[in-house]
């Protein structure tokens, strides 16, 4: 099945964050979306360990261990950053100052809840920011593949998982489509044209719905 | 992304009647007097804007910066804990004729709740005013044996603050002590505008030392050399100066 | 009467203040006690508006109007200094890390409550940082006349005005005497040599208690 | 006075069997190693102290610093955001096997309970964790049509942190990220200690660049130059050295 690869998926998540926007991007995936702002567009990248407008990873050997971002991997200075402490940090985020967040997800509810934190009793629980960052953000966007690996829906009518946030997410980014939820329903408004909307919904949870055109999800080759 | 606004006109075009208004400063200091002039020039001419809820530490000094925005009859209501000065006539006049709301707030709580406002906090408990009349009403509730009541946030549609130096990320730098509410309101407010006496490039403040940062501010107007309201005071000045 | 002025009150107040203590004085009165700090000793002032270590007033036409204290007085810096804002400020305080805040007081109850904010509902309100210091401090004292100047008690059973805080006060320094409050009654520590505990009792509005000597309060003539 | 303390050693000297201890950091930036490990040294030399309860945002790494007191079998309960890291397997093997009680808190809501601990707050509402596992047993309220729930401070016995400079006063700096929860945690315990790299005289920090003021630190104790975690970590350190 033709599909966008996850650094395409970042692409197109990065086309929607407007010039001036504050945004965190969740540990992982949702990093690369930093890598293509579109030009003449400059957003201000928030990382939860204390730090806006840092800049992109040193090279190997120039590591500074002092300046890493909250999946602990080094980052670099930009002109205009600024250091804070942890309890600003999160003021930043639960006080609705972030213009978006962007997630990875294990399930996406059609209400709007997300499952990214724990796949269950077995083993080590671990939440970091994800509960502050998804009742924090303006926005919150997840971007994801369409289905698990061995082909489950992530996209689902309720979640199974423990919950994350309930009815928080706004946009989702898949290898597949760009669904929005309104109203707790995904309202389907950009899938690769390769595939037919039957077939999208057989890979999805909860129904599709749509509303107006559906656009062609295209996406460089990146 | 540059968020310096040419004139001080303009910076406080967006405030509306009946807004919530946070002014930054512990009595003149750090009081952004420019702003607040320019919000009178704008209701002298347009008689806009009016019945403004102003948060602030005090109720003004004198007949310039808040006072005069409260002698000109633009502020409904008032959210203060101390609303005394050297001259505090302006406040205590329309106060006592029943024309200006007051809500007195304990200093530590108002700074709390303005803290809250902008951290995402609804409510918090604090030990300050219990059992005291400024805890009338209020939901009281004990923790590990000691007496809290609830306090609820604070926050603003606008915020008028002074700041030292900002670059054009709104970063900010205080001066000494007119560092007092100013960072907190630059956080509680829905759009917060700050005075600086320089707008610096991004880099020029060292990130260490940036006071707020950039996140909480939304215009950035310069006032190279601000006026500050005790000078004012001693000179016995008067805004908007009476003009024949 | 013979009776000690303010600045003597302030001094003896001074006398208890440990090396390295963090103190906030109040507006007016409590500000002497900055002025008689033992030798050898070096407390930290504090001040509601974000100072940590200022120094005295600087001299006329000197002030800097960004550097004044919780009066709206200008004072000067001393090596050692650090700014904060209003919410680290009452962090401070409210979170227990003063070691003692001195105040002034309209009433002073024997079960330690406080009246120093209001005289009642005429005039205008202003409550500032008292109501959070009272609360905050991990010692609460108070400098004041032993009676008000048309000679009615200020130590009372139980305060008529509105009350500052309650059961916060734990030691009184007057013209006349040194009390502590402990287990809700007036524990009297020193007197001066020339009035009898009969005669101080005659001034006082609740009973003074005697647990073990009574000293003499001695102060120099400042 | 004078806030330094001699040695390391003399630093950590009143830390007890039983106690809540904060230690600073975000992964190994800003993490008080040569604290943690001083820790370590004593209760290698006298079995004390044990059983204490850690507060921190991660759960160590490797065999170094928090992972290292942990694996000594000091720790008899985590308070922490993210148990997880590039090298995870002393906590997760004591977990799993029922020897560490974990606390899970998410890392908002893990800042916020210690700030509220330092600035006297004993409960605060948050949106954070509202309708998930990590809100069981908590209140829910309501505020302008909004559900929250309650929030506990969080004090601590002791904080060891690590800052860049300090004076004599303990005011404090830290270096760029290495901020972090440090800050917080000064204010938050009874007993504040700081491994800075350098002790200076007061006045040699710019009163505006203070981050902690020294209020809320007890004691500072001079680590020139202190080893980074990761660094430790890459070289495959563990602490303490087997000595045969």
């Amino acid at each position: 099945m033709n599909k966008l690869n996850p650094t395409q998926i970042a692409w197109r998540a990065a086309q929607d964050i407007a010039d001036g926007a504050y945004v965190n991007l969740g540990i992982g995936l949702p990093e690369l979306v930093a890598r293509f702002q579109p030009p003449g567009r400059q957003a201000i990248f928030h990382t939860e360990n204390g730090i806006l407008a840092f800049g992109e990873a040193p090279s190997a050997g120039q590591e500074d261990w002092d300046l890493i971002n909250a999946g602990k991997k080094a980052v670099t200075l930009n002109p205009g950053t600024a250091f804070f402490h942890h309890a600003d940090s999160f003021a930043m985020v639960r006080g609705g100052h972030l213009d978006v967040a962007i997630l990875g997800a294990y399930e996406v509810a059609e209400n709007g809840d997300l499952a990214n934190w724990s796949t269950g009793p077995k083993g080590v629980p671990a939440v970091g920011g994800a509960m502050d960052l998804v009742h924090g953000a303006k926005r919150v966007a997840v971007i994801t593949g369409h289905i698990t690996k061995d082909g489950k829906a992530k996209l689902v009518k309720r979640c199974t998982l423990p919950l994350t946030g309930v009815q928080c997410v706004t946009r989702i980014y898949t290898s597949l489509a760009l669904m929005d939820i309104e109203d707790e329903h995904f309202v389907l408004r950009e899938k690769l044209s390769s595939i037919s909307i039957d077939e999208l919904q057989a890979l999805t949870g909860a129904e599709l719905h749509v509303v107006g055109a559906v656009a062609d999800l295209i996406v460089p080759d990146v | 992304m540059d968020k310096t606004i040419a004139s001080l006109r303009e910076a406080v075009s967006g405030i509306e009647d009946g807004m919530t208004v946070m002014i930054g400063g512990f009595g003149g200091s750090g009081a952004p007097i420019e702003l607040i002039h320019a919000l009178i020039d704008r209701f002298v001419q347009t008689g806009h804007p009016t019945n403004l809820t102003v948060v602030n530490n005090n109720a003004g000094n004198g007949h310039v910066g808040l006072a005069a925005l409260i002698e000109q009859g633009m502020v409904s209501k008032l959210i203060c804990s101390f609303p005394r000065s050297a001259d505090p006539r302006v406040f205590t006049d329309l106060y006592l004729a029943g024309k200006i709301e007051l809500e007195l707030v304990p200093q530590g709580t108002l700074a709390e709740r303005i803290r809250a406002g902008g951290a995402g906090i609804p409510a918090f408990y604090t030990p300050t005013g219990y059992g005291t009349d400024l805890a009338k009403g209020k939901p009281v509730e004990e923790f590990e044996g000691r007496p809290y009541i609830r306090e609820r946030w604070l926050k603003a549609d606008f915020a008028l603050v002074k700041a030292h130096l900002g670059d054009t990320f709104g970063n900010l730098t205080f001066n000494k002590a007119a560092r007092n509410f100013n960072p907190l309101m630059c956080m509680a407010a829905q759009t917060t505008i700050a005075q600086v006496s320089g707008i610096v490039r991004p880099g020029d403040i060292d990130p260490e030392t940036v006071v707020t940062p950039g996140i909480f501010v939304q215009g950035l107007v310069e006032v190279a050399e601000p006026a500050q309201e005790e000078a004012l005071n001693r000179a016995n000045a008067v805004y908007p100066e009476f003009v024949q």
